[in-house]
């Protein structure tokens, strides 16, 4: 028989690749996501005593265990930015919206997430924003809504 | 020549069917600082990092090294992963040797893990692929039909491999660590549990379990430096052959048979019965113990299951060559990790620090691993002498 | 400890991670001569250019020698029992009822196997080196792979 | 410096969709014609390395498959990393060291057309606090390009002109996927994708693989091959949280290049940068001056084959010195969000 695959038609099948994993947590991420979902924001004490939203297990660098956790405002000032035109549908927002690096109040580094915002020209780094929860709470990064403008 | 290089930590996790109290970066934190900890380092003498699990799919987690370079102090340092399927743990500890014995890293901290409970490895493995068929009934179901061609071929009695999954989880009641611990088992307890694949029982087969593994590999200087008694690697061996061609011999397959050869030749072992005072033994189902011992060359083709039956593998029964002290894989089965488990087991008897499942006087032991279709293959001989 | 939080006021120590990814597969070009026949209800297997090992299905290779197959070759639905086993637990996602063998069906002409499984006769006479037949699905089931077969069944006679 | 010699590199042509061809089908030619163009066979080769990844398809066991490819009959010495090729051949480079082994093939390869490759990318964030976010490779780098921006550390037009270099340099490459002329005009007519970044500023999603063989300079030598000598190699990672890291430099390059044998020689860099600020990036960070010819071969914005493209930077500086164009070249791959790690490959002319 000769060869004629270049003549057959290609054959193609959508498949998913789905599971929904359960990953336990430790100390740290219990702690902070618990906070989450009681509406506080906890900030890991490093052992240099800088603040750091969302609290790493390890610090970065030293790599010491994180053992302290205390309470921060839940409000900051982005970083950086991006803006999303057309989300996805795993996007957490699902019009226009922006991922912006927010450093919380007094705190060190930046914890990413999503910023609501009508237009790309309301966002710009340095603003001021603050934590929406969402209003099913469970112990999630998702208990935050996102962030959103922080009028003062 | 290669540069000298030895084990000179070990860490490992009480290993269960779920860690729920630690992250994954927590796990295999974890077992590094215990193999630091082992070696009286801290994080600071680490020059490198080399990083190994299974299928990514287990956890739900692309290129694990990215997120775990923090937990493991591995920023600004190499960290370097590698998959070799269910050999990964035997591959892992092997390039992390490399790195030492390339001349360019001291210390080498290696690590392999899994943590089976946040998915389910039955799934991952078993999952449906486009215009395939979906008979997949889980890694027991592919090997069942080799073990029963083994069977067939050699003539062996139906109770070796009962004999073996007593034989490994008595050996686990001495290991504080290994995943099942059974203080009533015996051959009636096995023979009395599900048979999952003709001729495996649920008993004769491994279990699944969380848990990472470290260890900490050091140069000739580091060695000389290190507190406690350092395990000399003497050999180390990959080999590989394709899942499936026409005339492949997978009961027995060439690759474990070249790799173990390549081994034994890099340790000076001519005779491993003899030369080799104890081994570690990748048996994730209770028949893969004699099949090994044929395919590694302790004994000719066809005779294995008599050492078994003799208790020629068993530390409590004095044998010669004891296999499997630490309770095996059938005892303890975090998938990534379950090859470095056996190389930093086979590494423990060496440096005499196996607890109450040392086997006395160890000079030479082997560690093993295998992988995919029993054709992914890495092996290494660690000493108690430098050569 | 409850692994929903909303259900207690305790530490949330658990969390849910759902992943669902959509892919398109496409064959590779090797197999589309075995899938547009097994449509068909018909067997192409692929030779190799260096050893003549005959492979079906074909991943695009002689993984022997590493070279490509060429040819395309008919075969028959019939064959041999080249390994198997008696599983006792369900495939995920798969009706099908334990206990049921899954065999390595090679057959006639070919030189790989792959995996099957066998019908219409009692688990405990399925043996190594049996000959058995295609039972195929009806034409109106067919679609593009081996579950067009819905299992092979021992040919009769010599086995029994 | 060491005795190890780059002797040959092959790659597929880098396409959005390789439509039929699965992994054996992609990665057989390739070894082939690596092997082919420097002469060696199969059974030459000590060691055989390679890196790909299971989710850019969504099965498992990729790299099994990949073993068909190689004749591994009697079986091979063989290894694997789920990373990009380059650190394959670090692996090689590192039992060359050791005298394991006296020569290698690598090889990497990606078939990202199946699935959402941005999307995919997301599931090697932080498990817990990134991951759930489903944040795509593509915004991520876009917060480092807004980083960059803000600082000073690029302009829009500086931007515009790495894309247009990339097409450029790309149209002597006929194995790349972007090869249409560009100008700073129609650049900056662009809309924006995910602001500040433009569609022309991100690298192409490609299917494709490569391979490339390396042995001692001895035998090369021996064999009359051309060869490029790797002088070093070297790879550093940073920390995975995004906003603990300063998103504008590179540390990790830098030192990997320092400890590569980084010199003021260089006359072409290779610069693995899926997005155009990345390279201006990397630019600074690594200290090259303005005489550094940057990606001769179109780089990663003219075609990025996921767990091949690291590897492809080493392979076409090596083939640009074969060709003689240079004397002295380096070679960078990344791996993670936003530049998190970087190996830095130091080459010559033999």
């Amino acid at each position: 028989m000769t060869d004629t695959l270049n003549e057959l038609p290609p054959l193609t099948q959508d498949f998913e690749l789905g599971f929904t994993y359960t990953r336990s947590l430790g100390p740290v991420l219990s702690r902070f996501l618990t906070g989450l979902r009681d509406g506080q924001v906890l900030a890991a004490r490093t052992r240099a005593g800088t603040l750091l939203v969302p609290p790493p297990e390890f610090e970065p660098v030293s790599g010491a265990s994180i053992k302290e956790l205390e309470p921060v405002a839940a409000e900051g000032t982005v970083l950086s930015w991006c803006w999303v035109s057309q989300p996805s549908s795993s996007a957490p927002l699902n019009k226009p919206f922006a991922w912006v690096l927010v450093r919380f109040e007094g705190c060190d580094g930046a914890m990413l997430h999503a910023l609501a915002a009508d237009a790309k020209e309301q966002v710009h780094t340095g603003m001021r924003v603050r934590v929406r929860w969402a209003p099913e709470r469970v112990g999630n990064v998702k208990d935050i809504a996102c962030f959103e403008v922080h009028k003062q | 020549m290669a540069n000298h290089a030895a084990v000179i930590g070990v860490g490992q996790v009480k290993y269960q069917t779920q860690r729920d109290d630690v992250s994954i970066a927590g796990l295999v934190r974890e077992a590094a600082q215990n193999a630091l900890d082992d070696a009286q380092l801290e994080w600071s003498d680490i020059d490198a990092v080399v990083i190994g699990k299974a299928p990514d799919m287990f956890e739900g987690h692309m290129m694990p090294e990215l997120y775990l370079a923090d937990a493991l102090c591995a920023t600004n340092k190499p960290i370097l992963r590698v998959h070799t399927a269910g050999s990964v743990g035997g591959s892992t500890a092997i390039v992390a040797a490399s790195h030492v014995q390339s001349g360019v890293f001291e210390r080498v901290l290696t690590v392999a893990y899994e943590k089976q409970s946040e998915s389910n490895a039955m799934w991952a493995l078993s999952s449906k692929q486009p215009f395939a068929t979906h008979l997949n009934a889980g890694a027991g179901g592919f090997f069942a039909p080799l073990i029963r061609e083994y069977i067939q071929r050699s003539n062996a009695p139906a109770e070796v491999g009962m004999q073996v999954a007593v034989k490994d989880r008595l050996h686990a009641l001495r290991n504080p660590l290994a995943h099942l611990h059974m203080p009533d088992i015996d051959l009636a307890t096995v023979e009395a549990s599900p048979m999952l694949w003709e001729p495996l029982r649920f008993l004769e087969s491994c279990p699944s379990s969380d848990g990472a593994c470290a260890m900490i590999i050091g140069s000739e200087r580091a060695a000389a430096a290190s507190p406690k008694k350092p395990a000399w690697i003497r050999g180390t061996a990959m080999r590989s052959e394709p899942t499936n061609f026409a005339g492949r011999e997978q009961v027995n397959p060439q690759a474990g048979i070249d790799c173990a050869k390549d081994v034994y030749r890099q340790a000076g072992i001519q005779n491993p019965r003899k030369d080799l005072d104890t081994a570690e033994i990748y048996v994730p189902f209770s028949w893969y113990e004699p099949m090994w011992l044929e395919n590694l060359g302790f004994c000719d083709i066809g005779e294995g299951w008599k050492l078994t039956l003799e208790g020629a593998t068993s530390l409590p029964e004095g044998g010669d060559i004891p296999w499997n002290c630490s309770g095996g894989v059938l005892s303890t089965n975090p998938i990534g990790a379950s090859g470095m488990i056996r190389f930093a087991e086979a590494a423990q008897q060496v440096r005499g620090l196996a607890g109450d499942y040392q086997v006395e006087g160890t000079q030479l032991a082997l560690g093993h691993a295998y992988g995919g279709g029993a054709q992914f293959f890495s092996m290494w001989v660690v000493g108690a002498e430098k050569q | 400890m409850s692994s929903n939080p909303n259900e207690s006021a305790g530490p949330v120590t658990m969390m849910q991670a759902p992943l669902y990814l959509q892919y398109r597969f496409t064959a590779g070009t090797s197999s589309l001569s075995f899938l547009h026949a097994i449509k068909r209800g018909r067997l192409i297997g692929r030779r190799c250019p260096g050893c003549e090992s005959v492979y079906i299905p074909c991943r695009g290779s002689c993984a022997r020698c590493g070279v490509a197959t060429c040819d395309n070759i008919e075969l028959t639905d019939e064959g041999v029992i080249d390994k198997f086993t008696v599983v006792h637990i369900p495939i995920p996602n798969n009706p099908i009822k334990p206990p049921f063998v899954v065999a390595h069906i090679r057959l006639n002409g070919a030189d790989n196997a792959f995996h099957h499984l066998i019908g219409e006769v009692d688990n405990d006479k399925v043996k190594l080196g049996m000959k058995v037949k295609a039972v195929w699905r009806p034409e109106s089931e067919w679609d593009y792979g081996l579950d067009n077969i819905r299992y092979f069944k021992p040919l009769g006679g010599e086995h029994d | 410096m060491t005795d190890i010699a780059i002797v040959s590199y092959a790659q597929a042509p880098m396409v959005r969709d390789a439509g039929c061809a699965n992994e054996v089908e992609l990665i057989m030619p390739v070894i082939n014609e690596a092997l082919q163009a420097c002469g060696l066979a199969r059974t030459d080769i000590d060691f055989v390395c390679s890196g790909s990844a299971d989710y850019l398809q969504g099965a498992p066991f990729a790299f099994v498959a990949g073993v068909d490819a190689l004749g591994a009959f009697p079986p091979i010495k063989e290894s694997h990393v789920e990373m990009d090729a380059a650190w394959a051949l670090y692996e090689c480079y590192l039992k060359m060291l050791a005298g394991d082994i006296d020569s290698a093939l690598i090889y990497g390869f990606g078939k990202s057309s199946p699935g959402n490759l941005p999307e995919v990318l997301s599931l090697q964030l932080d498990p817990y606090y990134l991951q759930p976010l489903c944040p795509d490779s593509v915004s991520l780098a876009a917060l480092q390009a807004r980083a960059m921006l803000d600082a000073g550390r690029c302009t829009r037009e500086q931007m515009n002109e790495v894309v247009i270099n990339s097409r450029r340099q790309a149209q002597k490459n006929p194995r790349a996927q972007l090869r249409k002329p560009v100008s700073q005009e129609q650049l900056q007519a662009e809309v924006d994708w995910i602001a500040p970044l433009k569609k022309s500023d991100c690298c192409p999603i490609s299917d494709g693989a490569s391979a490339l063989v390396i042995c001692r300079e001895s035998q090369a030598r021996e064999m009359g091959l051309p060869y490029a000598r790797v002088v070093g190699m070297d790879h550093r990672i940073e920390s995975h949280m995004l906003g603990f890291r300063d998103l504008t430099d590179s540390p990790s390059a830098r030192n990997a290049a320092k400890s590569a044998g980084l010199h003021n020689n260089i006359e072409a860099a290779e610069l693995h940068a899926p997005f155009s600020h990345q390279e201006i990036l990397l630019r600074q960070s690594l200290g090259l001056s303005e005489n550094v010819d940057i990606n001769p071969s179109g780089g990663a914005l003219a075609g990025n084959v996921m767990m091949a493209a690291g590897l492809d930077r080493i392979g076409s500086m090596a083939a640009a010195i074969l060709r003689g164009d240079y004397k002295f070249g380096l070679a960078h791959a990344t791996s993670g969000p936003c530049l998190q790690q970087n190996l830095v490959t130091i080459l010559e002319a033999a």
